[in-house]
């Protein structure tokens, strides 16, 4: 195998991986600060999609653009959704919390999944716009500008993500409440209002991911719940509470997906799941884990 | 009740003998911060020692580390010639340690009973008889005052009560030596006295106590040796008329009293 | 229940829960028992439609469908049955199977014995298909399969089913046919969605073309769950093939192999991908133009193209779109051919003209069913012109229309 | 045990036993559907010895299933018999709990969940993966004619078996360490209870029966694939079930799948469209407004209290 198909390989398991790690850092946010395995996480990936879609197949608006005027109006959604369904558990025991927190979001899961589908009966089912820009090719190695674009606005959120949680008051405490929850509310933060933002900001990224993936893939109502799982996958690797670890296990998922892919397809897809436990056997709290 | 805590305390009773637990040069670190540096010191056999220090001087830590909830970064912890580092905590259990906490910690969802029957199953060697287990049980409520209360669920209970439950729990085990993380504080002034007579019943029928306390009353009245830390060093160990004289304990206190914050160690 | 009087007796308590549970017996037990007249006044006929779960995307409208060739029936008065001397009309039980065979299987059981129907049409899916089947051996009724001729279907012996497709591996035979006279191809790369049906239907595929002496260079089988193909594509790029097919049921697989099959510069001289292929060419754009596509039905202008066409509207839905519309159409066509034959309700004379059935559509296409249960409808090769699709059939009009892609994207 | 507490119970089973006997059209329908029932029924129960009982929300319960499926497919295709079949799917599926259990109880809470549930992907895929043994997608299917009785009867003794364990072991000295450490694990461990040797055991018991339902399952289908086995939705089903009905209790899951089952009926013959999502509202409201479940709403409770079926979960 020459070095050419190699480095193509590689570069697309970065490309890949890029978009894996931005939506599961989303769900890494929100898991980090509330505690809550949020199973309606990539419904909103598949919202945005159709969102943006419908924004460029009806009003033929340049998708990029809705990349950057949708998704933010899934912060508002997903506070909603912590305000309205997560935050009335927060004063259960902790076993009852995580109980009842996984039914309300399956439940929602399945009513976004459901209605999706229903609203998309008689049209196409399948979502995908038909956008494309030439690839550059170095010597045999091609470079997809499409997906070359989209990983720049992959690292530019998250470097975005990265300044907020540094730099900013309410940033820093969204870290706090992921180190230690108590310790950050008995030093005055509002965790409620914390919790509030961290789904607002998770839902955010999914809906950021949603959008490039309708761009460059395809979104269908059913997608919700299995990139739920992947993206679960990839934070359970990298580990709790560390941000840097989401990134490197998606980069990690992109890469071993693209390269075993290569030799055979069909385990290419499952060396995801295989790693995790991996990980799990040799570091229960994950690559980058505390 | 009042006179109860003027009494003299009572001289251990096997104080010159061996040393039950010995702790030597237990250090912790937790990322960068040092919670304890080389603590040394012994308990001897059915003695009552106190542990004091500003908050964040490592008592609770060090409570974990003997009970084994915490692995120490260096030093050893010998019970009973049996070295403890290194155990589950539900070995160390089993071999006669038991603790309470400082912030109460009893299996909130169940019953008085079962939060009991927890560690009368579990806590200790053999599985004790049918027949021997109610009898004991019965006997442990007794003895805490929650006899009337067995089918409570504890999240049902006072503060005090929750206290006593925790207490209960601890005897279950037929502990030889006891870890009681600040029993008393908190506790109204009658709520006290009993509380202390309850140690010192527990003390008289030969169980080795330990106990962190920053209620000063208690900590003279109960003790026979008391040890002080600040910062995670050991500053002072004796006679509790001694360590209430010692300056550097007061200076402690004093210098940190200034620059109290939230408790690090809760 | 719970405003029952204080301290009832348990017994008390328990009557009324028995009560319960016995007037539910009742209910379904009643339900069971009306009987049909002798002479009936309407022809029931039984399926489930995959109305939620991941098939919805297939088949979701043809409920509508359904509906629409019923209506269409009964507005001729039904279905001229003469053991009875009269025309009855056509009446549809319809469930949701969820995409799901134990449900589908209890939707069917429901359908022969509360909703006492006279014949079935089957779900979509070979594995939905297998499950519900049993109901039709278990209760003697007629079994119409729309989508479902694997193999798995038909070599455990039920009399009491049949489909009018070819079996899933004749699914390409006019394609292959097609390639077979078509100059200046020769090597071909075939991949497949890991999925019982495409499977078999590419396998299919690849041995006629190999029995017309062309080359496999690439046959593979990826995941449903794929959503990265470049790992895939480089490999096909490197055995270099002059057509490239790809059979996926669900279009998002199908589409994302195209769309970065494009973006990596994998540029062969056809591309053919199989069902679906309406949301391919919109998530392409022009990048579709010259692929080609196999469908149930093809372009032309014979009545059976025009009722087929009128029915798809009625249904509300597109003709390409649900590609799937043209087996369901031969099917209603089928079991219309069936009943007049049979001229009868009674479950063994339908049975054997459901056998015996041949008819002709698109004045020239026979359908018969043969001793196992197979028909002999298979896909039309249809290639994108400008957004539309333009069939390659018949034979001779298909070798004059085709036109090569050439890597054009 | 009061004798009143027999008396539901015993009609049940009146009812149960006798419905194969009495002729009517619908009975192989409603035999079918009360099956499906008894499965669902059988995998809520056994779950909620980890979920409720334990108190670690075990998302890939459902992998027992599928593995005691393809046990008993792939045994029965070689002319193992069905009997032989079910003990093998017992032996697979506790074999793996205990493997799986040293990683994957290392960790806590959501994490615990979010673990297992990425386990039901693995197994799928590893199922499609390994086309020679389990058929991959193409499906497994077995010779054994469609049979509706038998397994009518095997699922709801199994549902019974099911039952007595729970109430069996809430009674018992292993039952007492599973709930202490649900309610604090650390606690637990300082008063002497092996939590990690107590989980094990805890998920090697509760995975046998999916493992045998399963086995039943093949049996009764005559198909499977790993799609549908170790399905992400099917995963869901018993979670759902057992926190609807009332965790933590025996009666909880019986009442939970019962509900939820009888309500997806109902929908599904009712309603052509947005039955996922009316579904989806019904869990959703019990998430938020009842995490006691059914079982601990008060008139269920005086009810129970009544039938003498009330236990305490203390």
């Amino acid at each position: 195998m020459d070095i050419q198909s190699v480095l193509q390989l590689v570069i697309n398991g970065i490309l890949g991986g890029g978009v894996y790690a931005l939506a599961a850092l989303g769900l890494a946010l929100i898991f980090g600060v509330s505690g809550v395995l949020n199973l309606a996480h990539g419904e909103f990936l598949m919202l945005c999609g159709f969102v943006t879609f419908l924004g460029y197949d009806r009003l033929g608006i340049n998708p990029f653009l809705l990349v950057f005027l949708i998704p933010p109006v899934f912060f508002a959604l997903g506070y909603g959704f912590e305000r309205i369904l997560i935050r009335p558990l927060a004063l259960r025991k902790e076993h009852v919390r995580l109980a009842s927190a996984t039914l309300v979001t399956l439940g929602a899961a399945l009513i976004f999944e459901d209605v999706a589908s229903f609203a998309s009966a008689g049209t196409e089912f399948d979502k995908s716009i038909g956008y494309f820009i030439g690839s550059l090719t170095v010597g045999s190695v091609v470079l997809p500008s499409l997906k070359l674009i989209i990983f720049g606005l992959v690292l530019l959120l998250m470097a975005q993500l990265a300044w907020f949680l540094k730099y900013t008051y309410v940033g820093l405490a969204v870290q706090a409440v992921t180190q230690n929850a108590r310790g950050a509310q008995l030093s005055g933060v509002n965790t409620a209002t914390i919790n509030g933002v961290a789904f607002g900001l998770g839902t955010f990224l999914a809906a950021a991911a949603g959008a490039l993936e309708v761009i460059h893939s395809s979104v269908s109502p059913l997608v919700g719940l299995p990139l739920t799982l992947k993206y679960l996958c990839i934070i359970v690797m990298g580990g709790l509470g560390s941000f840097a670890g989401v990134a490197l296990g998606g980069l990690i998922i992109g890469l071993s997906e693209s390269i075993v892919g290569y030799f055979t397809p069909a385990w290419g897809q499952t060396v995801a799941y295989l790693l995790l436990v991996g990980v799990l056997l040799v570091r229960p709290k994950g690559l980058l884990g505390r | 009740m009042t006179d109860s805590l003027s009494r003299a305390p009572l001289k251990p009773a096997a104080a010159r003998g061996a040393p039950l637990i010995s702790v030597r040069g237990i250090s912790k670190r937790f990322a960068g911060l040092r919670a304890l540096n080389g603590i040394d010191f012994d308990v001897a056999q059915g003695s009552i020692t106190s542990i004091i220090g500003p908050n964040g001087a490592g008592k609770t830590t060090l409570f974990n580390v003997i009970a084994g909830d915490e692995p120490p970064t260096s030093g050893t912890v010998m019970f009973d010639e049996r070295p403890l580092i290194g155990l589950a905590p539900n070995e160390i259990c089993r071999l006669g340690v038991s603790r309470t906490y400082q912030s109460v910690r009893p299996f909130f969802g169940l019953s008085v009973r079962n939060n009991v029957l927890v560690a009368l199953l579990y806590g200790r060697r053999a599985v004790p008889a049918r027949g021997e287990l109610d009898e004991r049980m019965a006997g442990i409520l007794e003895f805490v005052h929650l006899a009337g209360k067995a089918e409570r669920r504890a999240e049902q209970l006072t503060p005090l009560d929750r206290k006593r439950l925790e207490l209960a729990r601890a005897l279950a085990t037929e502990p030889r030596l006891l870890l009681l993380d600040e029993l008393i504080a908190g506790l109204t002034p009658t709520e006290t006295g009993e509380m202390m007579d309850t140690v010192r019943a527990i003390n008289a029928s030969g169980v080795t106590i330990l106990l962190i306390e920053h209620v000063m009353k208690a900590v003279m009245g109960l003790s026979h040796t008391v040890i002080v830390l600040h910062h995670g060093e050991k500053i002072a160990e004796g006679e509790p008329q001694a360590i209430a004289r010692d300056q550097a304990v007061i200076r402690a206190y004093l210098g940190d009293a200034a620059t109290a914050v939230i408790p690090a160690d809760t | 229940m719970n405003r029952s009087p204080r301290r009832t007796p348990p017994v008390a308590a328990l009557r009324r829960a028995l009560a319960t549970w016995l007037a539910a017996f009742a209910l379904v037990a009643g339900a069971g028992a009306v009987r049909a007249q002798d002479t009936p006044s309407e022809i029931r006929i039984g399926a489930t439609v995959s109305l939620s779960g991941p098939y919805q995307g297939i088949v979701g409208p043809f409920g509508k469908l359904a509906s629409a060739w019923a209506e269409r029936v009964n507005a001729k008065g039904g279905i001229f049955l003469k053991q009875y001397n009269k025309t009855l009309p056509v009446k549809l039980v319809m469930y949701d199977d969820k995409s799901e065979p134990t449900t589908a299987l209890s939707f069917y059981e429901r359908l022969a014995t509360v909703d006492k129907v006279d014949l079935f049409i089957g779900p979509f899916s070979s594995g939905m298909n297998n499950a519900a089947m049993q109901a039709a051996l278990t209760h003697q009724i007629p079994y119409f399969i729309p989508e479902g001729n694997d193999a798995v279907l038909f070599d455990t012996p039920n009399p009491w089913r049949a489909t009018a497709t070819a079996q899933a591996d004749a699914e390409y035979q006019r394609l292959s046919e097609l390639y077979a006279r078509l100059k200046g191809v020769k090597t071909f790369a075939i991949l497949a969605r890991d999925n019982l049906h495409e499977i078999a239907a590419a396998q299919g595929f690849a041995n006629r073309l190999k029995q017309s002496g062309y080359q496999i260079v690439y046959q593979d089988v990826a995941p449903k769950e794929t959503k990265d193909f470049a790992s895939i594509i480089l490999k096909i790029k490197q055995a270099n093939p002059d057509v490239v097919s790809v059979e996926g049921l669900a279009p998002p697989w199908t589409i994302q192999f195209l769309k970065q099959a494009r973006e990596l510069g994998l540029a062969p001289k056809d591309v053919v991908v199989s069902h679906m292929p309406v949301p391919v060419i919109r998530a392409l754009g022009d990048a579709s133009e010259n692929v080609i596509a196999m469908l149930w039905s093809y372009e032309g202008d014979t009545p059976d193209h025009r009722e087929l066409d009128e029915l798809c509207k009625a249904a509300g839905i597109e003709r390409w779109q649900y590609s799937e519309a043209g087996v369901r159409f031969v099917t209603y066509r089928w079991i219309e051919e069936a009943l007049k034959r049979a001229g009868t309700l009674e479950h063994e004379a339908v049975r054997k003209a459901m056998f015996e059935a041949d008819f002709t559509l698109y004045g020239g296409d026979r359908v018969r069913i043969n001793e196992k249960g197979y028909g002999s409808l298979m896909t039309y090769p249809m290639q994108v012109r400008q957004g539309r699709l333009v069939s390659l059939w018949p034979l001779e009009h298909g070798l004059a229309a085709h036109a090569f892609k050439d890597g054009r994207w | 045990m009061r004798l009143r507490a027999f008396l539901l119970p015993g009609a049940v089973l009146l009812f149960v036993l006798g419905l194969p006997l009495v002729p009517f059209d619908a009975r192989v329908y409603v035999m079918q559907e009360l099956t499906l029932l008894f499965l669902y029924a059988g995998l809520a129960q056994s779950y909620d010895l980890v979920g409720g009982t334990l108190g670690y929300i075990n998302l890939g319960h459902i992998v027992f299933f599928g593995l005691g499926a393809y046990t008993v497919g792939i045994l029965f295709n070689v002319g193992v018999p069905l009997a032989a079949g079910l003990l093998a799917a017992i032996a697979v599926a506790a074999a793996f709990a205990a493997v799986v259990s040293i990683p994957f109880f290392r960790l806590r809470g959501a994490y615990f969940s979010l673990a297992t549930f990425a386990l039901v992907k693995l197994m799928e895929q590893i199922a499609n993966n390994l086309r020679g043994l389990t058929g991959g997608s193409s499906g497994l299917k077995i010779l054994a004619e469609n049979r509706v009785v038998p397994t009518y009867y095997a699922m709801f003794g199994l549902l019974i078996v099911a039952v007595v364990t729970t109430l069996a072991i809430n009674r018992s000295r292993l039952g007492l360490g599973m709930k202490s450490i649900r309610e604090d694990e650390a606690v637990a461990r300082d008063f002497g209870v092996p939590t990690m040797r107590i989980k094990a055991q805890a998920l090697m018991i509760s995975s046998a029966f999916p493992a045998v339902l399963g086995g039943l399952f093949v049996w009764y289908i005559n198909f499977i694939n790993p799609a549908e086995v170790f399905g992400l939705k099917m995963a869901l089903q018993p979670v759902a079930m057992a926190m609807l009905g009332g965790s933590g209790l025996a009666i909880g899951p019986l009442l939970g799948s019962t509900f939820l089952y009888g309500l997806e009926e109902f929908i599904w013959t009712r309603f052509e469209h947005l039955h996922g999502a009316m579904l989806g509202l019904i869990v959703v409201l019990v998430g938020l407004f009842m995490p006691g479940g059914l079982a601990r709403l008060r008139p269920v409770e005086r009810l129970l209290e009544r039938l003498g079926l009330k236990e305490d979960d203390q």
